[in-house]
């Protein structure tokens, strides 16, 4: 369980950085989207279910769509722009 | 082991100081934000953990069975909704400065220099 | 500053700031060593004293309800500023004869069918969630978003009707506030039934019933229902500035 | 009976309301709705403060979930003291005639206005009342996420934008970072209320963890507070906040984040010897010192006139923080009278430049110069104003003002009172050059030291209607706020009373046995001061002294002034790189964040026993 928790965690402190450093934004969301899952099989490790469940829903559904969107509106404020 | 995973929370944090500062965009930069909110997860779960126990959930189970602090994660719980708003609220800003700068880049968006 | 002197910057008390906090870390009690009375005594008594088998779901509706009351109104009012933030404002053309059917490229009839389904299935396990969360993992929130997706998805798959309906200032406005109003109104029962705001006022039921813990499980309901509508309209928000452009840029 | 919860509830419902429907009711009775919640929150306040005001404790406990035995809190409790109970009071007072004043504006969405500026009182009536440290982090964000949209409410220009962008990062960033204090206490302790906490930790062997918590706990609120160097967004927020809003930002928002600081400190660490009180004494002194004269010189650097002002309010933060620094009865009861009066004074301030704006047509200082001649009433309000706030006697200010310099000398900082006047000086000379300025025409358009920057683009008018007369609903409001700040330091025996307060605000021992086992101890007899001392009356005077000798020599000097010296050009120097300081970048903000905690965690840490 330990050694289990100990991997997921050691795969946390090299996603975040990961998340961190790529710039385009686009990219970012979906690295978030993987490390937010990351996240979620620790807290399940942790024994935290319901939080696990939460993490799911809001870095891989939430998080991630909002993202979308609003890179999509600004995509199309952008492109306005340059014409 | 045993300070291992405070550690792991701390480190979280401290990368996602260090992306705000070097984002050349708001969008990456409110995701950085995201990232270090996500420190405080992983500190309020590690630190109600306990060895050999179940989840906080007596579904079949005895309640006098060992299980972990339940505590911390209702406090997680909050923790995530205010995330989500919190990112929401900061994309929404995102979008109307591209709206009235014209751009995403921090280094840019300076109305109100000095 | 330059954003070089920035990172140097950054760099050096990220180093101080991580460095200050593995200092306190360590004195936290051991990792899986945890004692503290709080979650142990809710861990004893939630069970009987609210019969319900998810404690996590007692601490959330019940014991620290009042936090939770606090948290869905940081959602509402996190709603309520991204639609104020992304009003359309005066200088910005609205374009003329907002048309939402013509707009939306067409969608064709195998991927209705499966998104049909696939939100029929999604709907189904929002609902289960939402309605178990006194029992086992999962809760108003959870459930909620999942809802609030599949609605989403309806969209998404090209059923317009949508469109229409989700445009702010309609009923799901209405349905967003009642929700947060929902939680306060429940809280204030407590108030008048037993005289203590959040005052678990209702039977609690018998343990592990789907209808047992008493005010967890409307509390689960009002928050589902709240958090749907935020996501909707949080998403919707953004959708229909998306819309706006999209019909206001020449094609 | 159950007045506090209420307290918290009738504004939450009202926004409910508003915002459900309130797209498809009149104007008018939105406006109506709105004002009659906060009328009531303020009734209901009132009360609150009224039954605690002679120094009691009221406890409420959510869900009727009183502590177990051994004093374990399950649930969550409202803890009402007067010092809470009064800041809620004030919060409550400024949004109500906030609102009352806001009636000529946002003719657009105003029900979304309504409900969120209802949710932001919410918010901090249930921080001020809180008595559970995690539940104060969720009504901080509580109070937080209505503020930014409320900043970037003028979705049209770019400032607002900036100016929100900012202050939510910034602000969640510091809330974060309480958040993980909360949980590296939550460890050792296993409680999250306050008296349990501070019960808990009183046993607990002094570790270096104590000091991580502290410092991570008390950074958010600093935050909040605007303290050096945690202060750059509230400029930024406060100079492109719609006017209304401003009010509460800097009459009581901020100060909320200091209460925060107190309360924590006195009910969780003052029993435990890690946190070594002459550390914390000089470290939060320095801090508070250091802020209040960033804050004024940046006011006197200012001809944006809310910019002006924010930072004069960072300059009297500065003071109060260093009076909650002193540990000292006389000093907590000195800020909490300052606090009182200053939220008064400068909400009627932030009006009054809200009418100069809606009838002018303008806040710059240099633009308006001269131009507000006719304008008599809003002048003179503006000048009495910026009289009351440089501490002049016998007024409000002035009271909590003497306490703080009492408290000081008491524990052997002599210098503390000089440097306030010199920090009153500079900030009250700010706003005093422009009243003169504006009001009187007096000197020169182009106040010193000040560079013609690229100006920024022109604000949209906030406001609609007749711009050639001011309309009641914005002068009345005003009129009364100032005449509040003004009347709190002539109440016989306010000074007592607030004392009264400090005491029982300070006592850890009395709180926890009462919340923890209900048991209400009688209070200790408090040393009350016989009224300000001579010296105080000095301080005073010196101080308004100085602010008219500042503003005068402002308005006057450049006329004289026909060649560089060096001294001048070392004065614009200086400007010039206080001013590249506060850059307007986000990541510098963040940057300066860390640096902050890094500093205030190095110089308590390295005192630890």
């Amino acid at each position: 369980m330990n050694v289990l928790l100990g991997i997921v965690l050691t795969l946390l402190a090299i996603a975040a950085p990961a998340v961190v450093m790529v710039d385009d934004p686009l990219r970012q969301s979906m690295v978030l989207g993987f490390y937010g899952l990351l996240l979620a099989s620790a807290f399940f490790i942790l024994q935290a279910p319901d939080v696990a469940l939460s993490m799911i829903v809001v870095s891989s559904v939430l998080i991630p769509a909002l993202v979308l969107l609003a890179l999509g509106r600004i995509r199309h404020l952008e492109s306005r722009d340059d014409e | 082991m045993s300070v291992y995973p405070y550690i792991v929370a701390g480190w979280i944090m401290v990368v996602g100081f260090f992306g705000i500062a070097r984002s050349r965009n708001l969008v990456h930069l409110i995701l950085c934000v995201s990232v270090v909110q996500s420190a405080t997860y992983v500190l309020l779960l590690a630190i109600g953990f306990r060895d050999h126990a179940t989840a906080p959930i007596f579904q079949g189970v005895a309640p006098t069975a060992r299980a972990v602090d339940p505590v911390v994660q209702s406090l997680t719980l909050t923790d995530v909704v205010v995330e989500a708003t919190v990112v929401a609220l900061l994309l929404a800003l995102a979008v109307d400065a591209v709206k009235r700068f014209g751009t995403l880049d921090p280094q840019d968006l300076r109305a109100l220099k000095g | 500053m330059t954003p070089r002197a920035r990172q140097t910057l950054m760099l050096v008390a990220g180093a101080g700031l991580l460095a200050f906090f593995v200092w306190g870390a360590v004195g936290l009690p051991d990792f899986g060593h945890y004692r503290g009375p709080y979650g142990l005594v809710i861990n004893h008594v939630a069970g009987s004293e609210r019969q319900v088998t998810n404690a996590v779901a007692s601490l959330v509706f019940d014991y620290r309800g009042y936090d939770t009351l606090g948290e869905e109104l940081i959602l509402f009012v996190s709603v309520v500023g991204v639609a104020t933030l992304l009003r359309e404002t005066r200088g910005e053309e609205l374009p003329a004869g907002r048309d939402d059917a013509t707009e939306v490229p067409d969608t064709s009839d195998a991927l209705r069918v499966f998104g049909v389904v696939v939100v029929g299935v999604t709907l189904l396990i929002g609902l289960y969630i939402v309605a178990h969360g006194n029992l086992t993992p999962g809760g108003g929130f959870q459930g909620g978003v999942i809802l609030g997706s599949a609605v989403l998805l309806v969209y998404l798959t090209g059923e317009l009707v949508m469109v229409r309906w989700v445009e702010p200032g309609t009923l799901l406005e209405i349905l967003h506030s009642a929700g947060a109003a929902g939680l306060v109104l429940l809280g204030l029962g407590g108030l008048i039934a037993g005289g203590a705001f959040f005052h678990n006022f209702l039977y609690t039921g018998t343990e592990g019933g789907i209808n047992s813990g008493g005010i967890i499980e409307l509390g689960n309901a009002t928050v589902g229902l709240e958090v749907m509508g935020a996501t909707i309209l949080m998403a919707s928000e953004l959708l229909e500035q998306l819309l706006v452009v999209r019909r206001g840029s020449p094609a | 009976m159950a007045v506090a919860p209420l307290a918290i509830v009738v504004p939450i419902l009202a926004a409910c309301l508003l915002i459900a429907g309130g797209k498809h009711v009149p104007r008018r009775l939105a406006d109506l709705v709105a004002l009659g919640a906060a009328a009531a929150t303020a009734v209901l306040c009132a009360i609150l403060l009224g039954r605690v005001w002679h120094g009691h404790l009221e406890v409420y406990w959510f869900g009727g979930w009183h502590p177990r035995p051994h004093g374990i809190a399950l649930g969550i409790d409202l803890a009402v003291e007067p010092i809470g109970a009064g800041a809620a009071t004030l919060a409550a007072v400024l949004m109500t005639a906030a609102l009352l004043y806001s009636q000529r504006y946002f003719e657009a969405v105003a029900p979304f206005f309504h409900g969120l500026m209802l949710v932001f009182l919410a918010g901090m009536v249930g921080f001020a009342l809180s008595g559970d440290l995690f539940n104060m982090f969720v009504f901080f964000e509580l109070m937080s996420v209505p503020a930014y949209a409320l900043t970037g409410y003028k979705v049209e220009e770019r400032g607002p934008l900036q100016g929100a962008l900012g202050f939510a990062i910034t602000n969640s960033l510091g809330a974060f970072l309480t958040l993980s204090g909360i949980a590296l206490l939550y460890g050792p302790t296993g409680a999250l209320n306050l008296a349990q906490i501070g019960a808990s930790l009183a046993g607990h062997h002094p570790d270096a963890l104590v000091i991580v918590a502290f410092v991570l706990v008390i950074t958010g609120f600093l935050v909040k507070a605007a303290a050096v160097p945690f202060h750059f967004w509230l400029a930024d927020a406060h100079a492109t906040a719609p006017v209304p809003v401003c009010v509460l930002f800097s009459g009581i928002m901020v100060q909320l984040g200091l209460l925060g600081v107190a309360r924590v400190y006195w009910t969780v660490f003052s029993g435990q010897p890690a946190l070594h009180a002459p550390a914390l004494v000089h470290t939060l002194l320095a801090l508070g010192v250091v802020t209040a004269l960033v804050g004024g010189v940046m006011a006197f650097l200012e001809r944006h006139l809310k910019r002006l002002l924010a930072f004069s309010t960072i300059s009297h933060t500065g003071m109060f923080l260093a009076g909650i620094a002193l540990l000292h009865a006389h000093g907590t009861a000195g800020v909490a009278l300052f606090v009182a009066a200053h939220g008064l004074t400068k909400g009627a301030l932030f009006m009054v430049i809200g009418i100069t704006s809606h009838r002018l047509g303008s806040v710059d200082e240099v633009e308006l110069h001269g131009r507000g001649r006719g304008l008599w009433a809003t002048g003179s309000l503006f000048i009495v104003g910026a009289l009351a706030l440089a501490s002049l006697p016998p007024f409000g200010a002035f009271a909590g003002k003497s306490l703080i310099e009492e408290a000081a000398s008491g524990r052997g900082f002599h210098w503390i009172a000089p440097v306030f006047v010199l920090g009153s000086a500079l900030a009250a000379g700010a706003i005093l050059r422009a009243g003169l300025g504006i009001f009187l025409g007096l000197g020169e358009a182009r106040p010193p030291a000040m560079e013609q920057e690229a100006e920024a683009e022109t604000e949209t008018p906030e406001t609609k209607g007749s711009v050639s007369r001011t309309p009641a609903v914005m002068l009345v409001p005003a009129t009364l706020l100032l005449a509040g700040g003004l009347a709190l330091g002539l109440i016989p025996h306010i000074d007592a009373a607030f004392e009264r307060a400090a005491v029982r605000f300070q006592d850890r021992a009395a709180y926890a046995a009462q919340v923890l086992h209900g048991h209400a101890t009688a209070l200790p007899s408090a040393h009350v001061t016989s009224g300000p001392a001579t010296s105080s009356y000095l301080y005073g005077a010196a101080a308004v002294i100085g602010a008219v000798a500042f503003a005068l020599a402002a308005l006057y000097l450049p006329r004289v002034r026909g060649r560089v010296t060096v001294l001048s050009r070392a004065g614009t120097g200086a400007a010039r790189l206080m001013r590249a300081w506060h850059s307007g970048h986000i990541g510098d903000y963040a940057t300066w964040l860390a640096v902050g905690v890094v500093i205030l965690g190095w110089s308590l840490g390295a005192a630890i026993p």
